[in-house]
């Protein structure tokens, strides 16, 4: 087919990758969006087989057939815990092939024609370089992940120093190149010097941060592939590239920004020291807290059925009463089936639960007393606990050696997945730690309940 | 123009005509003369009134007399021909009351009479009085129950709402309702004006539907009921009423008995320890039952019957009063002096005397 | 066009290809993060056809022969597994049955 | 084993140990025996007990004896030695009393001293009746003032809202603000424990700071506070109170005489028709003035020093209670046989004759 | 200057272009936005200025001096009322311009290098096609808001059809001219039909919906411009004008949604019937009921300095006390001033507006009483009237014959600007009129009390 | 390259502009909807850079000197009105000063 009608097909790809993205960034339109990607690079794929000046040969369906079976194979193995590994592979051998491309362009263009035109060797030397940042950078987040090799920062002394220099070598060796020693060992030197770059860049990040990497690495791969784009002249390459590239670090830069940290932090801030969470990660018993922001949280209530309200101390301390009823009535809006489970000693004196709801209209019959509150717990998607701590402390069922063993308690860990709003990890009246906080099915929305709660809201409606 | 304020003469009523804020309002060309101790039963005493322009002194004298209940005949005695009189005169009811007036030749104004137009709300004492009843009325339904209005979850179990039926939601019910809600009770209500399922709603609470439906008459107030529709009414009550914790009634058709919308029977009915606030005993009641002016417990049931409730509540219904009283007096005064503007339809509307006098 | 003329109208297009690609995703919800993330994985899988074009290109050396096909190989990965991996994360949104008991 | 529950024969306690609702909770191993009438007053007739389980007979016959107000030296002498006994017993001033129980052989079990740990929450009969305390002390204060406690603003001018006070917010403290609060009154309160500030602002009311603050001892009760500070507290709060329209007192130290906290001049300083409830009459009051189990008026301040609100309130009040009986007398079964486990820390904190009959 | 070189400056006015349009969509940035705009276009024609192959006669100069003075003064002095048709005006002239390009591109290509090629001729049709339609249409849409012509619909029977058969016509032109015969007559011929039809397509349009109308041939213009482009080959013409076009379609279809009207009703509704508003456009003395959306009052309201909420029966109605409370938190949150004005009578009873106030927690000394509230609202910038009607009705103190006459209002007339939400234009208690309503400086936000309220919140937030 | 594929890449640009413009106006508020139309007004006088070249186009008869003086100064009443107005209808989003009584 001529270039000028496979241009056209790119088009089409185009597009699809745009509307891809579109659909990707909302819950109800993301699945159809990741199929149209698919349908894009389809497209995008036939064109350039039919491609005139593309010779297809036996080796290439073979190698499509390899590829493909290990990452469908990888993809559909893998558990659900171990996603994020499985995106840095595919991001790195995606970075891998960028690079080799462009390795074999200059193999191709360097000796005979004479000398390569300047954008089309900085194209070269840019994918080359990057794609493989991108690639052993990867391999070593997976790895890291994988628990391959040990998950907490790597760190040594002058590591600063070793990472610039092995990075300057690598431009002086493009340099070279640019100014007129195309020699092929110079590409080979300076793809061997990123390879090594990627490792020791990536080493020192711990593994809480790895995703925040990841969408790094998965922004340059994007960058890898826009510049093969200038190498061979082709726009579909540039733009879904560049697509990649640029969304790729807003998305970085957002994940930064909900874990509170800026990337400059995320990247360098194990150089010399270890990185120290904002919050503190490890609870009573020595388990992780899992900290999510309002907006995860939103999504889960968002996509709830049964959501059961649990309200202690903290709300009345924030005055989130009112806040909490228009958060019920945003839930309801949805669908999604509300109910509020009050526990008998909930607050600070008998019946404080009752007056504040009162106060904020909350209809009567969705109150739920203990019982029938725990009879309803194991059929409830989200448990949202709101400034309780002790009533839901599941000690008083399991711990003989508690100070409030034997009092019922509300079982909201019974419940698919228990979301805990308050403003840190500190203990409420009985001053004793709470298992329920670092329950795997737990997590914590950290601030003042009236904030939260709004957040929330405003998180749902926006859904 | 000199207007006086007596002192209430009836034991159980604690209320003052006039307060000593609202002397200063009454402007310049107005002295006010105040009975020694008027407003010492509603948290006033005459220092108060003294400091505020006002003079101790006779009231009887003045060109204008207000007060708050009707006069006794003592009491009319003292006016004389030509004096203006203000008070609640139950213009429908005590007609004896009104010839005694008409005879001395008294121009008398009953508060009651004031047409419900715009105009005239800030004089409208019936609706100010009656907010303090519905008030006070739901306060004591509170106080009288053996139970909570509020739910309350708690260690010792959980104690359900009150459900708390209002019958009659006039301005009175309406603050009952109010007020009954405010202290968590759950509340339904019930009007013939079919005008007031929505205000009853704009309250938060249930509007009870009980299939009889009347008329609005001009001025807001409902028509009596057919007899037919009064015998439907009631049978529809007795079956609903067992269900409440403590009704409250304000039911009434001006000029008419209070319409009997309990009877006895739904009485025995309710659980013991429920409680009925008649605010209509003044008329004779909602319930067959209530003794106006007593609390009497009948198989378990408090009947609360106690007439005029804002003065239970004297100095904040003495205030309303007070304004509503003194807005009146402003359109007899013009330079100063005393004017009687016939023309106005305020003045002709709440004179009972008129038609006498010129006879 | 001359050389350089490409070269300017390919940055005009990468130009509006950044703006694009940020203005698109401006208003994720967090959760879908990493799910994006995983879809922009899949679509720099188009380094296929870059692949594609290395090794299906007429002068053929040893080296060209063995780096076309890892780099088709390497692609292929990187695209069916990216946009498998990205469907396995976002099945958790369908929308689940209406007020139904769990599923 | 058998659980007595005689009919009080306090006039003014209108409350019973034991509601026929719990009578079904108390499980199979234990039969109960109710005294005929025993829970008329509070509205639960005999027919209710037996429909749900109980018999109608001698309750003092039982293993176990539970009732509300501690007995009378009669009711004593009904009592046999090894028998137990669950009542507000006032063990800490009513010593003679406690005496003759032990000189009686029985086992006592005082409900006020049953230690305040989470476990004992649903036996906390000082907490749900000081819920009910609270509550009403509100009521009465609503009641009592010859104003409204919401703001108004009305056709006939604009009513504040009436400023209340709450000193001590312990349980009783907390439901009062909670429920004028709901009323529509301006809520502020006081108390020396420091972690109450806190607790008040959580129902939305503001704390009062008169610079005094004391311990909290074990338990959540407040230590008694030095004469110095005391003195420090009344001056303070002598200057506060003549702004306020209400006030609502619960200070207490248990076992110890309330604190003085409102002087006799501070009431006097009070607007004429304020209004103060003091809720610890029952331990000579928090006002100087105050009279235990009378309201008197002094200088326009009435001063309501009712003893024993919750017997105000007899159904619920009784409700509560009887659940924290029914908890309490659980400790007390064992397969359907009364069994006294002396190391369990709620029976051994309870009771108040163990030394002496073990002695 | 090189092509090239002109080509990157270009690429500055596009990038210049993008950031102008993001700017713009956003109150606090719109002002900045259309400067950067300003500057990109300043770089456009510096660029096109010092080209190579471009010269620079006299004329050049004189004529754009000629047009930017009248761009100027026609923009200086054009009071704030008069806009709409400045901007109609301004897009005429735009499209006029395409036009004319596309006249002398075909002028110049036709006759002697042989025949144009398809794709050029395709452009240079377009252009001549919808600059016509835009100028002409412009200027009909200027000359109605400008009262030249009468603002109502001109109608006749057989309208559509005649309109159809111009169209139709102007098409047949352009395939003929396609088809072989570059004639130049041709394209005169099409551009003056195209022009007769912009005048027929706006005329049936009513003066209320000039302002789609007028977006919508911006959008045109937009697309002229963009086909100029191909003609010339030129990507920031292209671009920018493809930019305008896609945007200002957008635009259109908002305006039409927040219009609640489809763009077809809005274009073809005159045609046969003559459209009538879905709310009641005039009131009680035949003044102009003006009609807002949530985002607009959003906006009035974020921006005010003093807002004055007037609640009513209405709100209790609605019950929507607990959303007004959490408006006024969310104004409060952005350093705006919030208090209540309650009247006396507001609702159905003695204390209604306390009674409702008190339970959503509203702070007491917020709640002004009528002589307070009157003496604030000449400094107030937005009264919010919230289901009140009688209360606020100006007949009480200037119409002697009213029932109400006497009764003290709130004098919310006095304020900088009022907004009333209600359901309808449907009386109150008292069952009269209310002259407030089409005050010009009043607009009614319709709908039910407590969703309006929370759209309010939300739009304030998201501003 | 050749002519087609000058079209080809430049209805890349097209499309790639047609998203642009899209996306980036999505979320305004109804009060910016007047002055955005207008701000677009004045980014289609970029038809100013045609009306240049013709304008200045080497070889010119009689009509092409007319059209193009005609077509620059429309084109230039486009650009200048269009800025000035806009400019105008946003003086009113100034930010007001913080909390005083009235501007
Ligand atoms: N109901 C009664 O009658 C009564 C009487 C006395 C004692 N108690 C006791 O009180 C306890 C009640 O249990 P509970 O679960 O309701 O309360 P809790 O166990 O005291 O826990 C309240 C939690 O709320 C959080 N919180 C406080 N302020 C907050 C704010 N502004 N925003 C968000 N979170 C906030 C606190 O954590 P952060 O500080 O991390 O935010 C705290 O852990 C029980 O132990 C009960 O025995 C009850
Ligand atoms: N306060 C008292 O004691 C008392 C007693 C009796 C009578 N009144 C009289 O009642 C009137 C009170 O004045 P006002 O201004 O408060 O009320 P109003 O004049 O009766 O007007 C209320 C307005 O609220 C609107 N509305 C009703 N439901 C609504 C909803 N769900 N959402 C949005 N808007 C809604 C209605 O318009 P739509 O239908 O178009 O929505 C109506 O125009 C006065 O005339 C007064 O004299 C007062
Ligand atoms: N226009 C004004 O400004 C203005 C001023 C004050 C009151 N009003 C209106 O006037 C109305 C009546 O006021 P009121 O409280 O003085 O009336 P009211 O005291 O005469 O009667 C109380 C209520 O009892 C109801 N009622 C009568 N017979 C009944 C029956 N058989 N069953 C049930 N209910 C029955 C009436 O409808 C009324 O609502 C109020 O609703 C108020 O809105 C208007
Ligand atoms: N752990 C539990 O489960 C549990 C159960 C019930 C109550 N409590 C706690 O115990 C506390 C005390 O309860 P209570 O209401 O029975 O106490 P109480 O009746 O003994 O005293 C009432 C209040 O008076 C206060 N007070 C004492 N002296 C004072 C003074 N001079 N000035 C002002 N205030 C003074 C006390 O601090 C207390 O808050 C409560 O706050 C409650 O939180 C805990």
């Amino acid at each position: 087919m001529g270039t000028n009608a496979v241009n056209l097909l790119y088009l089409v790809t185009i597009v699809c990758f745009v509307l891809a993205l579109k659909f990707l960034s909302s819950p109800a339109t993301a699945r159809r969006g990741n199929w149209i990607g698919a349908f894009g690079m389809t497209v995008a794929i036939v064109a350039t087989l039919v491609k005139s000046g593309v010779h297809i040969s036996w080796e290439m369906p073979v190698a499509a057939a390899i590829g493909s079976a290990f990452g469908l194979v990888g993809a559909r193995r893998v558990k659900m815990t171990a996603m994020p590994q499985m995106v840095a592979l595919f991001n790195g051998v995606g970075g891998g092939a960028a690079a080799l491309v462009a390795l074999a362009e200059f193999h191709e263009l360097a000796p005979p024609p004479g000398r390569i035109q300047g954008d089309i060797s900085v194209s070269i030397l840019l994918s080359a370089l990057i794609g493989s940042i991108s690639f052993s950078g990867s391999l070593i987040a997976f790895a890291k992940l994988q628990e391959l090799i040990k998950g907490r920062p790597i760190t040594y002394p002058g590591q600063k120093l070793v990472n610039a220099a092995v990075f300057l070598g690598c431009l002086g060796l493009g340099a070279a190149i640019l100014t007129g020693s195309e020699k092929q060992w110079l590409l080979w030197a300076l793809i061997a010097g990123a390879l090594v770059f990627g490792v020791m860049f990536v080493l020192p990040i711990g593994g809480a941060d790895m995703p925040v990497v990841i969408s790094l690495l998965n922004a340059f791969t994007g960058l890898a592939a826009a510049a093969t784009g200038f190498e061979l002249s082709n726009n579909v390459l540039i733009v879904s590239g560049m697509l990649v590239g640029a969304s790729g670090t807003m998305l970085t830069l957002l994940m930064g920004r909900a874990m509170n940290r800026s990337i400059a932090n995320v990247l360098f801030g194990a150089f010399g020291q270890v990185s120290a969470g904002d919050v503190a990660t490890a609870g009573a018993g020595g388990g992780t807290v899992r900290s999510a922001t309002a907006d995860d949280v939103a999504v889960m209530l968002a996509y709830a059925s049964k959501v059961v309200i649990v309200p202690g101390y903290g709300m009345a301390v924030a005055q989130a009463q009112h806040d909490v009823h228009a958060l019920a009535d945003v839930l309801e809006a949805k669908g999604i089936e509300v109910t509020y489970a009050i526990h008998p000693v909930a607050g600070r004196m008998p019946g404080h639960m009752n007056v504040l709801l009162a106060e904020a209209n909350v209809p009567y019959p969705q109150l739920k007393e203990l019982d029938e509150a725990n009879a309803e717990f194991s059929r409830t998607d989200v448990s949202l606990v709101i400034g309780a701590n002790d009533v839901v402390n599941p000690d008083a069922r399991n711990n003989h050696g508690s100070p409030i063993y034997g009092m019922p308690i509300l079982n909201v860990d019974q419940s698919q997945a228990t979301v805990v709003l308050k403003r840190s990890m500190a203990p409420g009246f009985a001053g004793i730690e709470n298992p329920l906080f670092v329950d795997p099915k737990t997590v914590m929305l950290f601030g003042d309940a009236k904030e939260s709660v709004a957040k929330l809201a405003a998180g749902v409606k926006a859904l | 123009m000199r207007l006086g304020i007596p002192k209430e003469t009836s034991s159980d009523e604690r209320r003052v005509a006039l307060v000593p804020e609202t002397v200063a309002r009454l402007g310049d060309g107005v002295d006010v003369l105040v009975e020694a101790g008027a407003g010492d039963a509603a948290g006033f005493p005459d220092a108060a009134y003294t400091e505020a322009g006002a003079q101790i002194g006779d009231p009887w004298s003045a060109d204008v007399v207000a007060k708050v209940a009707s006069p006794t005949p003592d009491e009319t005695a003292k006016l004389r021909e030509g004096q203006v009189l203000i008070a609640f005169l139950q213009p429908l009811t005590d007609t004896a009351g009104v010839e005694r007036l008409a005879a001395a030749g008294v121009h008398a104004f009953a508060l009651e009479s004031i047409p419900r137009i715009t105009r005239a709300q800030s004089m409208d004492a019936l609706s100010s009085q009656a907010t303090v009843s519905g008030y006070k009325g739901a306060l004591i339904a509170a106080d009288r129950l053996p139970r909570f209005l509020p739910m309350l979850m708690t260690a010792a179990g959980t104690i359900p709402p009150a459900k708390v039926l209002v019958l009659g939601a006039g301005v009175a019910g309406l603050q009952a309702i109010a007020t009954a809600r405010r202290l968590g009770a759950v509340v339904s209500a019930f009007d013939v004006r079919p005008a007031v399922r929505e205000q009853v709603e704009s309250l938060g609470a249930t509007f009870l539907d009980v299939g009889v439906s009347g008329e609005e008459t001009e001025g807001g107030y409902a028509r009596e009921l057919t007899p037919e529709q009064q015998a439907a009414q009631q049978a529809e009550l007795q079956k609903r009423i067992p269900t409440f914790d403590a009704v409250i009634t304000t039911a009434a058709i001006p000029g008419r008995p209070a319409p009997k919308l309990i009877t006895a029977e739904a009485v025995r009915a309710m659980r013991p320890g429920s409680v009925i606030v008649d605010l209509a005993a003044e008329s004779g009641g909602n319930c067959e039952l209530t003794e106006p002016g007593a609390e009497i417990v009948e198989s378990g049931v408090t009947i609360v019957g106690t007439t005029n409730l804002p003065s239970t509540m004297p100095t904040h219904a003495s205030q309303l009063l007070s304004r509503n009283v003194a807005s009146l007096v402003g359109l007899f005064v013009s330079d100063g002096q005393l004017v009687i503007d016939w023309d106005d339809e305020i003045i002709s509307g709440s004179s009972v005397t008129r038609r006498e006098v010129s006879a | 066009m001359s050389h350089t003329a490409t070269l300017v109208a390919e940055l005009t297009v990468l130009v509006l290809a950044i703006f694009l690609g940020i203005e698109v995703i401006s208003k994720v919800p967090t959760m879908l993060h990493t799910p994006l993330m995983s879809g922009t994985n899949a679509i720099h899988g188009i380094v296929i056809v870059a692949a594609l074009i290395v090794a299906g290109s007429a002068q053929q050396d040893g080296l060209i022969r063995i780096v076309g096909f890892v780099a088709v190989a390497l692609a292929a990965a990187n695209v069916v597994g990216g946009f498998v991996v990205t469907d396995r994360m976002l099945e958790m949104f369908k929308k689940k049955p209406q007020a139904k008991p769990k599923d």
